[in-house]
């Protein structure tokens, strides 16, 4: 099975390569640029029967390993 | 996505030889050699073992030219890297090399696989990597690419260095519009090691066991090294390999397992893949045996599926080595590796049938022989053109500027302006030793469990090689002995990095062949030989050469670390000593080219015994406690040098005017062989320097908080930190220091 | 003093503190690689800087997961001292021996220089040879020690004296530019509850010796040794 | 408008953050682990009259500065 973890900064929690990519859109001339955040997007490969199966197991590794809650929230999504 | 060529189904053949970067005649050698045509592995092994950056093929009957030898040499040109001896049964092993293509066309991957593949060289021969040093040269900062260059290149190096802990100490960065479309990333790794626990790469022993250790080989950078021959063009990009991608963290892994593998004793031979990657690594090692090679490419940990034996041995993926170990002794190797977790295969046998054969899914892919392989790679005795001599420029000629405005342009100015904005991105100071930091003349780095220290530093002052080759490539050498001997250390040898054009044209033939003849004079006369280097030619896009820039990086070696000093003025009230003659040299200087627009003249003369004589006398005084600092007068010239030192302390100095020559000459002018000291005993240093010989000029007191200059004004020490620090980290945020874009 | 140090795939500073232990305690330290199932009693345990796994993912995250961390977490509890140093730091936070995490530095660029940092209590074994308000000058050199948590935490750390060291001037004041990698209130170094545990991004270890050109590190191994004798 | 980018290394270019993670998930006992990638994903909040001119200028901002073409390829969708 193929899933995507997205990674981002909580809200409220500093992000100053966000800030920094906004800041060079505005001088490479794209205007009306609003908020940017960046996160990370990690791709893998797992062995599952099941949806849930793989769901539970991609919950416990962004708990363990792939996000830090204190600063990072985390969204699972299973490609197929 | 796959625009990769599936070269392993082209008939192999004079067309694809072509493409692969062979000559006609090369291609008929080789032919001759195999006794039928090659197959593609075997085109693809020929054309990288005879490329340019592999063969030297048109560097070679120079090279020869250089002086190699010495009583501290324990190895020249011709391993990884160069040893030298550095007494109590030590070594010091280093070399320089170059990654100008692959960081220009990636600057953050191409700098960071540059640092890891020169310190590959050096731990490859066993030695502990205890500093790393950079040689830059970027485009003119008005062109478009010059910053993203910058950001990304710096980045690199500090990436790859940082990580791998491995402190950057040293190095330079010059702006100069001929390197616009190709600029220069040069490293040089310096490490220390056990006199008798020093690995060379030659092969022994047939039956002995070939293993492969590191990371898993991809589709990484194939014909890199046939890259790294072949001139410039726009549609590069489309042309361009694989890029490959640095991981420190796999190095790291593997400098700490080859270390300690190498405690004991079970290597034969070492090399890491470098350029060229299993090709070159294990063509030279069995060559070198004068033996032969039998792979398994099947056995080749890869990181890709359906891997040709092609592409397995022309892969450029980095952190890799390949070992020969004793009979028995593969168990123990494989257990250190397996503790650092990296890849470790057995994946063939040292023959003695003097061939290497590979075989792949059970079928022969290559079977060569090596001796013609290496011995009859193609050799060129180019065509030269002598640079035209320029005509030298009296001050005279020369418009005279206000000296302290002039002071206040220099300091500023792109290749004066301070690169704290680059080294403070180094962790510069890991390992814990680290006495001289970068912005001085020498890093100076202390030896683990000894009073002992090395100075270190790489140098080369391009726009002379170009005026004038032989004395820039004198020059070059000179500047760094001179480093070295600032910091009061006593230089032992350097390593090169040969930075050049296009070399089938005669002009930088022409260049080359001057600049070995400067650096060859002054490594005699300063008994500092050349104990390793590199070569990278085609340095060129659309037909424009870079300058040629012949970088030096040099070693030396304090007795006592304690007794270095650096270029910060100490104290007020010390007398300031300047040391050399001064004859008011400004051709090719930087005050004509940052002032008045000009790059004519001719570069200053380079008076080695001059030289010699000046330098011992400084390390001496050091040495002998009676400089409280001392820095050389180069780019610039005088009153640059005094701003230098008064910026490094925070402390002032009151200057009395010259006479009998030109001032401007006389603060701007670029005479070599000349140091400023400030000593707290002038009447013994300049008893001392009369009885050497050595011209000696009071030039004043250090003090107070200004640079003041007798009948020109003064200006604050604050006023010019400030326009010396503003300009890099302005420039890099995209504005001009007076605030515009 | 015995003190461990803990060895990641990774470490790069171990040797830096090795080498300003022994100097301060005249033993050498035990390093400890990071799969050795037993750790050996110590007095104090380091975990060192650099680049533990690399700093892939997240700075220390790797490393925090590590089995030994588990058993350095269960000696922390029991109350034997622990320090952090740089990726140190970075690593017990991430295995939440401290509260809060490291974020990139507001530059986000990597910056190795001297700074300042301002003692904020010598009631602790780490700090007892220095007076509260004294500045003194030690080299950072890291990418990520952006120190971060929120608001309810950090008024926690500073009403529990808990915070060791800020950025500041070379006056000791506290200013946007001294406060170089952006940390929230300036904080260079915290401690746990018990101030048994001490994470910092600094690097003492590397101003411990004449040629490192500042001593001023000392007091910082000078004081452990007295206090763990 | 709404946009989120996503920054992958390209297909056979080196990814040492995927490698790493891959390994400590199995360190951590999570088994069947295949090929793991990271890449980043950049949220941004943008003016545009239209998808199509959003796109347009999502390519650019990929081209210009998001992305490093050379080793990453990159995919743009707009979430409203
Ligand atoms: N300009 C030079 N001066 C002296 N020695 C050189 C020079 N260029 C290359 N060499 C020597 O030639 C050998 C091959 O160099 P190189 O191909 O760069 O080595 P590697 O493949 O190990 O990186 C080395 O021993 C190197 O020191
Ligand atoms: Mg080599």
């Amino acid at each position: 099975m193929k899933a995507r973890v997205f990674v981002m900064p909580k809200d409220g929690v500093l992000d100053p390569q966000g800030k920094a990519i906004a800041h060079a859109l505005g001088n490479l001339g794209f205007s009306g640029i609003g908020e940017v955040r960046q996160g990370k997007v990690i791709e893998l490969e797992l062995h599952a029967t099941s949806e849930g199966e793989a769901r539970a197991a991609l919950d416990q590794m962004c708990q363990k390993l792939l996000a830090n809650t204190v600063i990072e929230s985390y969204r699972v999504e299973i490609v197929g | 996505m796959t625009e990769r060529p599936s070269s392993s189904e082209r008939p192999a053949g004079p067309a694809l030889a072509a493409e692969f970067g062979l000559s006609a005649e090369e291609y008929a050698r080789a032919v001759a050699i195999m006794g039928r045509a090659p197959n593609i592995t075997e085109l693809g092994i020929f054309s990288v073992m005879w490329s340019e950056h592999c063969s030297y093929k048109s560097s070679k009957n120079w090279l020869k030219k250089l002086p190699t030898t010495g009583p501290h040499v324990i190895c020249g040109p011709g391993e990884n890297a160069g040893v030298i001896d550095i007494g109590d049964g030590m070594a010091a092993i280093f070399k320089m090399e170059s990654h100008n293509h692959p960081s220009f066309i990636e600057p953050y991957q191409g700098a960071a696989t540059g640092v890891g593949g020169i310190l590959r060289d050096v731990f490859t021969m066993g030695a502990r990597p205890i500093a790393n040093l950079n040689a830059l040269r970027f485009g003119s900062p008005d062109h478009p690419k010059t910053r993203h260059l910058v950001a990304g290149v710096v980045a690199g190096i500090g990436g790859y260095g940082n990580c791998v802990g491995v402190p950057t100490v040293g190095g330079e960065c010059n702006f100069h519009p001929s390197y616009n479309g190709n600029i220069l990333v040069n490293a040089m790794t310096v490490g220390i090691a056990k006199q008798d626990r020093i690995f060379y790469s030659a092969a022994s022993g047939p039956g002995n066991p070939v293993i492969y250790v590191g990371a898993k080989t991809g589709r990484d950078g194939i014909h890199g090294a046939t890259m790294a021959s072949a001139e410039f063009s726009e549609d590069a990009e489309a042309k361009r390999p694989t890029v490959q991608v640095g991981d420190p963290f796999t190095e790291k892994l593997l400098i700490e397992a080859c270390l300690e593998l190498m405690e004991g004793d079970t290597i034969v031979a070492i090399q890491d893949m470098g350029a060229a990657g299993l090709t070159s690594a294990s063509v030279e090692m069995a060559g070198k045996g004068g033996l032969g090679i039998t792979l398994d490419l099947d056995r080749v940990p890869m990181r890709e599926p359906g891997m040709s034996a092609y592409e397995v041995m022309l892969s450029e993926s980095q952190e890799r080595m390949l070992m020969v170990l004793k009979p028995g002794s593969e168990d123990k190797a494989r257990a250190v590796f397996e503790k650092w977790e990296l890849d470790f295969a057995r994946i063939g046998t040292i023959t003695d049938t003097g061939r290497i054969i590979l075989t792949m899914q059970g079928a022969v892919a290559a079977d060569m022989p090596i001796e013609p392989l290496v011995t009859q790679a193609p050799l060129y005795d180019r065509t030269y053109t002598a640079t035209p001599a320029r005509a030298e420029l009296r001050a005279a000629e020369v418009e005279a500027r206000e000296p302290i405005a002039a002071l206040k342009t220099l300091i500023a100015c792109p290749d004066l302006a301070s690169k704290r904005w680059i080294w403070e991105q180094y962790d510069h100071l890991v390992m814990g030793r680290t006495v001289q930091r970068p912005g001085g003349d020498a890093a100076v780095v202390a030896l683990p469990d000894s009073a002992k220290a090395l100075a270190l530093v790489s140098d080369c002052t391009p726009r002379y090689c170009a005026a004038d080759p032989e004395r820039g490539g004198a020059q070059a050498v000179a500047e760094t002995w001179r480093n070295i001997t600032a910091v009061g250390a006593t230089p032992l040898a350097i390593t090169d990095n040969m930075n050049f054009g296009n070399p089938e044209r005669p002009e930088i033939m022409g260049q080359f062949a001057g600049c070995i003849a400067g650096m060859r004079a002054a490594c005699l006369a300063l008994d500092y030989p050349v104990v390793s280097g590199n070569v990278s030619l085609y340095n060129e896009t659309n037909g424009t050469g870079i300058l040629p820039t012949p970088v030096i990086g040099g070693v030396g070696i304090l007795a006592d670390a304690a007794k270095s000093v650096g270029l910060a003025l100490k104290h007020p009230g010390d007398t300031l000593i300047l040391i050399g003659e001064t004859k008011g040299h400004l051709g090719c200087s930087l005050y004509l080219r940052e002032l008045l627009g000009r790059e004519d003249g001719a570069p200053p003369p380079v008076d080695l015994a001059a030289e010699r004589r000046n330098g011992d006398f400084v390390r001496a005084e050091i040495v002998a406690g009676r400089i409280a600092a001392c820095h050389d007068v180069s780019d610039g010239g005088l009153l640059v040098a005094l701003a230098e030192m008064a910026m490094a302390g925070g402390i002032g100095a009151s200057l009395a005017a010259p006479a009998g020559i030109p001032i401007h000459g006389f603060l701007f002018g670029e005479d070599q062989a000349r140091y400023v000291l400030a000593t707290s005993a002038p009447e013994k240093v300049l008893a001392n320097a009369a009885a050497a010989g050595v011209p000696a000029l009071v030039l004043g007191l250090s003090g107070g908080d200004q640079l003041t200059l007798a009948g020109c004004g003064a200006i604050s020490v604050g006023e010019l930190t400030q326009l010396n620090e503003a300009w890099l980290p302005m420039y890099m945020a995209g504005q001009t220091p007076d605030g515009r874009r | 003093m015995q003190s461990a140090i803990i060895v990641f795939p990774g470490s790069n500073r171990e040797q830096d503190v090795f080498d300003a232990l022994q100097r301060a305690s005249g033993k050498k330290p035990l390093k400890v690689w990071h799969r050795e199932s037993q750790l050996p009693k110590a007095d104090l345990i380091v975990i060192p800087g650099g680049f533990a796994y690399g700093d892939y993912l997240r700075c220390g995250a790797m490393a925090a997961n590590s089995p030994i961390m588990r058993e350095v977490k269960a000696r922390a509890a029991a109350g034997t001292p622990v320090l952090g140093i740089c990726n140190g730091f970075q690593i017990i936070t991430e295995a939440g021996l401290l509260p809060g995490a490291l974020l990139a530095n507001k530059t986000l660029k990597f910056h190795c220089k001297s700074v300042h940092l301002r003692i904020e209590t010598s009631q602790t074994i780490f700090t007892s040879r220095y007076q509260a308000g004294q500045v003194i000058a030690v080299p950072v050199a890291h990418h990520d020690g952006n120190y971060f948590a929120d608001d309810a935490t950090l008024d926690r750390l500073e009403g529990e004296g808990r915070v060791a060291f800020r950025y500041c001037a070379p006056d000791g004041s506290l200013d946007d530019a001294s406060n170089a990698n952006g940390s929230a209130r300036a904080i260079a170094g915290i401690f746990n509850e018990t101030k048994t545990v001490l994470g910092l991004m600094p690097h003492p270890e590397d101003a411990t010796h004449p040629l490192q050109g500042s001593l001023d590190g000392v007091p910082f191994f000078a004081g452990l040794v007295e206090a763990l004798a």
